[in-house]
């Protein structure tokens, strides 16, 4: 199991070094009347700002951490897609315009919080020290996950939407049951937001005061759908009426990711209950390598979106202050390219699962049935070795 | 008699084809579901329903799959028909209890005052090599259910006119699109009489053993009928087209002529509709039958990944397998 | 058909009378500090109190109606409830203490307008002039509902908590498509308000803007769990989160429950889209007659509630305002007795359905399966009158 | 060798005597559903556990089926083996997507690497003269759907240990409840060592035909076999204890001895589980049966209202029909 993602994290965190002196350069964020508010510490432009509820000093280090983070995910994302496009993946969910939701959101988790991830959170998983190839398996269609969910407190890609908002909801409820300070994070889409799963799990969490935050990408769309069609209000409003907040972040913005998650997770580990964070992004490419957008989406909103692109900001961020020289620029891009090959490779070799794979973890303490059925399957297999059959 | 017209076309058109004509028939035809509008559906079944009809036609819901039975079925008591479209197989769960408590009961909890005439559209079952819960076949977990009617069309003059009568239905039906087929073509004859929907039909006529499918199945078991006959066999080929009722009348004849069946489905064989149709035939035909009624189906564990589903999903191999085993008894 | 109930409706909306004098005695409300607002018009005091947003001004005629409403369903609650004990009824879910609140909200409907009841809204089918008999099939056990919900706009008794949210929404969808002007009103309960089902329909309602009222009882229990375990902020502030009012109103004042639904069906039918009514009320009796709350719930708390009695805060205004002489209440009880007599004695002639019933109605349209049962089961029972079998 | 230590108890008895064996025994157990904590559950199974092992352990959860399986799900990675009670058979469906394709799955999604010691307990069938969705036996919906094990007990003592082995078992079980037999009385012996949680056991010996039955309707059957007796009649009568898997081992043990069967089960016939038990056994015993595999069960129809479930209802007279038909052939 490899642990770039891992290693990214303890890089960031070790830093003795002293605070960006980003603060000279803060003003606060400003909103457009009628707007709901939005939690903003980097503008697309790349400036910091501040915000009065959300304070965030990261050190340079953080600062390239995100950056390669970033970088590093995005790649592995573009290689995933090429992959899919070459034949060796059946389908890919692409995450392209979602990093700085991702990674600043995964930045803020302790190594003992636990991830309930949709099918989208590669860069979450990268966080986590998930090997990236592993998330590979279910899309070439090898394995419907089958990593360990405990090897990095990461739980296995969900489909179903917003099942998952329950099992973590759940698991939370144990946290605290076992007296720990551990917090637990769910991933889900502004889709999965109309799920009577996720309204559900809203109610548990409330009344059970769950340490669980509920971490919403309104990425714009569902599949071909508008967020207007879940909701008539902001999601992140949806939390109230459940009796916890709510709170819009930008989705583009790592640095606020950073700071409203850091917060959540925080509120959550002091017994103060579930939050629901809404990161306002965009889902720059198709829905999965399945999806034609041009059916339903102008170009134009997509051009909108790209000038508020989340790693751009943040190099245009380093580069003003000069946290980033080339060399470090051109080794995350070499980093890059060295995980796009690695995972090109890896998942040239990902072996065929074997036939009688089928029967295998159906139960953990086992079923007659499938027994009978895996001896009966072997045996027809052998009919064809020994030359019996058609 | 009517002019014939017919026109070569995919399952998937000659669905498309027989939404538009009930909505022009009966204003009251609405189509709602995950991404039918500008999409036109995952699968471009509703494509260009919305353009054509409108928004207040065609629409896309929000993503809830209980929130979409059950408006569906507040509009079916207000006076509409609604054909819901349930994205993937697997995705209908989150609507079962609307479904089985109370699509499923409400005309006999009315004592049969009230009407529930909804299509549920369900593009199911496996090989097209997608990812979990995008292949699944369960319609054993509806046909046993009282209430509900289930069927599944194999080819597109069926898919036509299937859809038309499923839609005329007063009862709600679950319609299974075998969407692996979606783009097999077929000569669709728009002004034909159709069978009754829940008729079998006798694909293929012949007298050593019967084989019964319906949906993506029946393709598999008139290919293994042409293999078996270079090998001499002479297999009949029972399209059962409806998995609630099942015509049981069709199969019966169909073995009392050839004395040996064996059933086959994507669904698991364990308690998949195959175990009725074994136990009935049995019962029906206990002095005819040479061999027990066997089954060719999916396995007892969950669909697997897409690069096991040959393994997983019966094919030629498998079925003829199947018929050496009955006609060696 | 009885037409009881709706005669009682064109009574009090027939009255070219006099407005009651009530203005002079009215003040506004007091609201306990730290308590959620509710809207309030009539105390438990028999005094008129002023809302700013909900004026009502009834008519002695409509006072009366309501009284009388109130008084015939609480008589025939009990003789249900009576029934039950003397082995008549399987079962009874009696409504006692929450009659204000189903006449209140009742009483503002018109009848093009349509309601999609629980199993516990006997008052609501009084208003709409459903025979009280008709609701006694399923709890006696010879039919599970079995009215046509068309006659009255009043669609069948739902027992699986919380689905006829959606029948309410998708109905109203219906009605704003047909571009008329009527409104659909949804009961449930406290408990209900955790059903994904629920959220649901508070999220399709609110998308399509359709002219549903979502009238929410909170009796304080649902069997033997308190209100507290369903949420912990009051359940009228779910609708907020999903882009709609919500208010709570004093579910034991009948006047208040009136104007609120009132308001509400105003909304609705001028396009202005769905509404939460959370009425404040208790449920005074046990859950159904297989219940025991003495297991979980003080005597205490009932005896707060009393004092706060529907139908005897009326009683105390009309008697103040001398709108109610002795006849009127002699006639009341008169007919309440009535309607007691009359219902038991329908309920023992309700005859057994017949064997055969169980085949009917599965389908509209027919089944081959059911029609082959029907005929095998006939036989079956034909070969016991032929006396062949054991 | 432990001294026995029997107690006559009733079913209901037996399950919350079980519960607090396992919740003393490993403090990871929780029971979890609508009113199992101060009213014990509607049907008591859980009185007295709240008070014992607290609000903890014994939780009373928000009016959410899916919710609780859910949460149950949730708590099960977490290390917690959660005993869900839901209130009625009719009231499971809105927990029918986590049950099937979370809780049934996850174990193979994850390649075995996380476990799912659930146990749902469903009060089931009918009897009991109760309103609609009160009374139904939904078991073929659960034991079709792979990654679930069902099991039903007929008597106190397997209720007993049964409950503990399930519990005890990492892979989630449905757990029927058969509610019309709650208060029927039998030994305990907390001290025996139980059969295995899927054998099936010969609750009577015969040797004309074998009954096949679970749950509620083993007393029925035995009740049938008595009566059968006073007419010369000698059945067998097989209580199968677990519907997925089956023990068809012992019911082809008894079906050679006996060659005929008929199945009984108060579910409807149409793709019950007794379709699976004749169409298995037929090709296991082809040659040994006399007759058809029979079934009696309920009708293709929704539960009846009370007044019509004892028509409904498999009793005497019509398993005592279904031997006597079986018999003729
Ligand atoms: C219950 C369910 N219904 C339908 C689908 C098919 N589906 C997959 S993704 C998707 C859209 C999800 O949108 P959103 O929640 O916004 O997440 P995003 O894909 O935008 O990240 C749909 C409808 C599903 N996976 N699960
Ligand atoms: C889906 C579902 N689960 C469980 C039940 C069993 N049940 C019937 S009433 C009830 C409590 C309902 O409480 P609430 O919604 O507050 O309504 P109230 O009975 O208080 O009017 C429960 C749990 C049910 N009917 N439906
Ligand atoms: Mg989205
Ligand atoms: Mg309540």
């Amino acid at each position: 199991m490899t642990v770039e993602g891992t290693a990214a994290r303890s890089t960031s965190r070790r830093s003795g070094g002293k605070r960006a002196s980003t603060s000279r350069k803060k003003k606060t964020a400003a909103t457009q009347p009628g707007e709901p508010q939005l939690v903003q510490l980097l503008t697309p432009e790349g400036e910091r700002v501040e915000h009065p509820d959300y304070a965030f000093d990261p050190t340079p280090d953080e600062l390239r951490g995100f950056y390669r983070d970033m970088m590093l995910t995005r790649r592995f994302d573009a290689e995933a897609t090429a992959l899919q496009r070459q034949g060796e993946l059946g389908l890919w969910a692409s995450l392209l315009g979602q990093e700085a939701a991702q990674i600043g959101s995964a930045r803020a988790l302790r190594p003992d919080d636990y991830v309930f991830p949709t099918y989208r959170e590669h860069g979450v998983a990268w966080c986590r020290g998930v090997d990236p190839t592993n998330l590979l398996g279910m899309f070439r269609g090898v394995n419907n996950g089958g990593w360990d969910p405990n090897t990095n407190n990461f739980h296995l890609y969900t489909i179903v939407i917003g099942s998952q908002a329950l099992h973590a909801t759940g698991y939370a409820m144990g946290v605290a049951k076992d007296g720990a300070d551990s917090a637990v994070i769910a991933y889900f889409g502004d889709g999965a937001s109309s799920q009577g799963d996720v309204a559900e799990a809203f109610t548990f969490s409330a009344v059970y005061n769950a340490p669980v935050v509920f971490f919403c990408q309104n990425n714009q769309w569902a599949i071909s759908e508008p967020a207007e069609r879940q909701s008539r209000v902001p999601i992140y409003q949806r939390a109230q009426g459940f009796g916890f907040p709510g709170v819009r972040v930008d989705g583009n913005d790592v640095l606020a990711c950073m700071a409203v998650t850091k917060a959540a997770v925080e509120r959550a580990r002091t017994g103060e209950g579930p939050m629901l964070i809404e990161a306002f992004t965009y889902r720059m490419g198709a829905h999965t390598t399945s999806d034609d957008p041009t059916r339903y989406r102008h170009d134009d909103e997509r051009a909108a979106w790209e000038a508020k692109d989340p790693i751009l900001r943040l190099r245009t961020l380093l580069e003003k202050e000069n946290l980033a020289d080339k060399d470090f620029l051109t080794s995350v891009d070499e980093e890059a390219d060295a995980l796009a090959r690695r995972v090109r490779e890896a998942v040239r070799a990902m072996p065929n699962p074997d036939s009688m794979a089928i029967f295998e973890h159906v139960y953990a303490d086992g079923h007659a049935l499938v027994d009978e059925e895996r001896a009966q399957y072997a045996e027809y297999l052998a009919s064809f070795a020994d030359g019996e059959a058609h | 008699m009517a002019a014939t017209s017919t026109t070569k076309m995919p399952i998937a058109k000659a669905l498309n084809e027989s939404l538009r004509k009930a909505m022009e028939d009966n204003p009251k035809v609405l189509v709602m579901g995950e991404d039918v509008g500008k999409l036109g559906g995952v699968f471009r079944i509703t494509d260009g329903l919305q353009k054509d009809f409108g928004e207040d036609r065609v629409i896309d819901t929000p993503l809830a799959e209980s929130g979409i039975v059950g408006t569906a079925i507040g509009l079916a008591l207000r006076g509409y028909r609604p054909v819901v479209e349930i994205q993937f197989d697997g995705f209908v769960f989150p609507a079962y209890d609307q479904i089985v408590t109370q699509l499923a009961k409400m005309h006999a909890r009315a004592l049969g005052k009230v009407k529930l005439p909804v299509v549920i559209r369900i593009p199911y079952a496996g090989g097209i090599g997608a990812v979990e819960h995008h292949s699944e076949s369960p319609e054993a977990l509806f046909a046993h259910v009282a209430g509900l009617k289930c069927v599944s069309p194999s080819n597109a003059a069926d898919a036509y006119w299937m859809m038309q009568q499923a839609i005329e239905s007063d009862d709600p039906v679950v319609f299974f699109e075998p969407k692996r087929r979606y783009w097999d073509k077929g000569e669709v004859d728009t002004s034909a009489i159709p069978a009754p929907l829940h008729a079998a039909r006798v694909a293929r006529q012949g007298t050593d053993l019967t084989l019964a499918a319906y949906g993506p199945m029946v393709k598999t078991c008139l290919e293994a009928a042409a293999a078996a006959e270079e090998e001499g066999n002479s297999l009949e080929v029972v399209d059962m087209r409806s998995m609630s009722p099942i015509d049981f009348d069709t199969l019966q004849q169909s073995v009392e002529r050839t004395r040996r069946l064996v059933v086959v489905h994507e669904a698991p064989v364990f308690l998949g509709t195959g175990s009725e149709v074994a136990a009935r035939i049995t019962e029906r035909c206990f002095y005819h039958l040479e061999a027990p009624v066997l089954r060719v189906g999916g396995f007892h564990a969950p669909y697997p990944p897409a690069r096991l589903e040959e393994e997983y999903l019966p094919g030629l191999d498998r079925v003829l397998d199947a018929v050496d085993r009955a006609l060696a008894y």
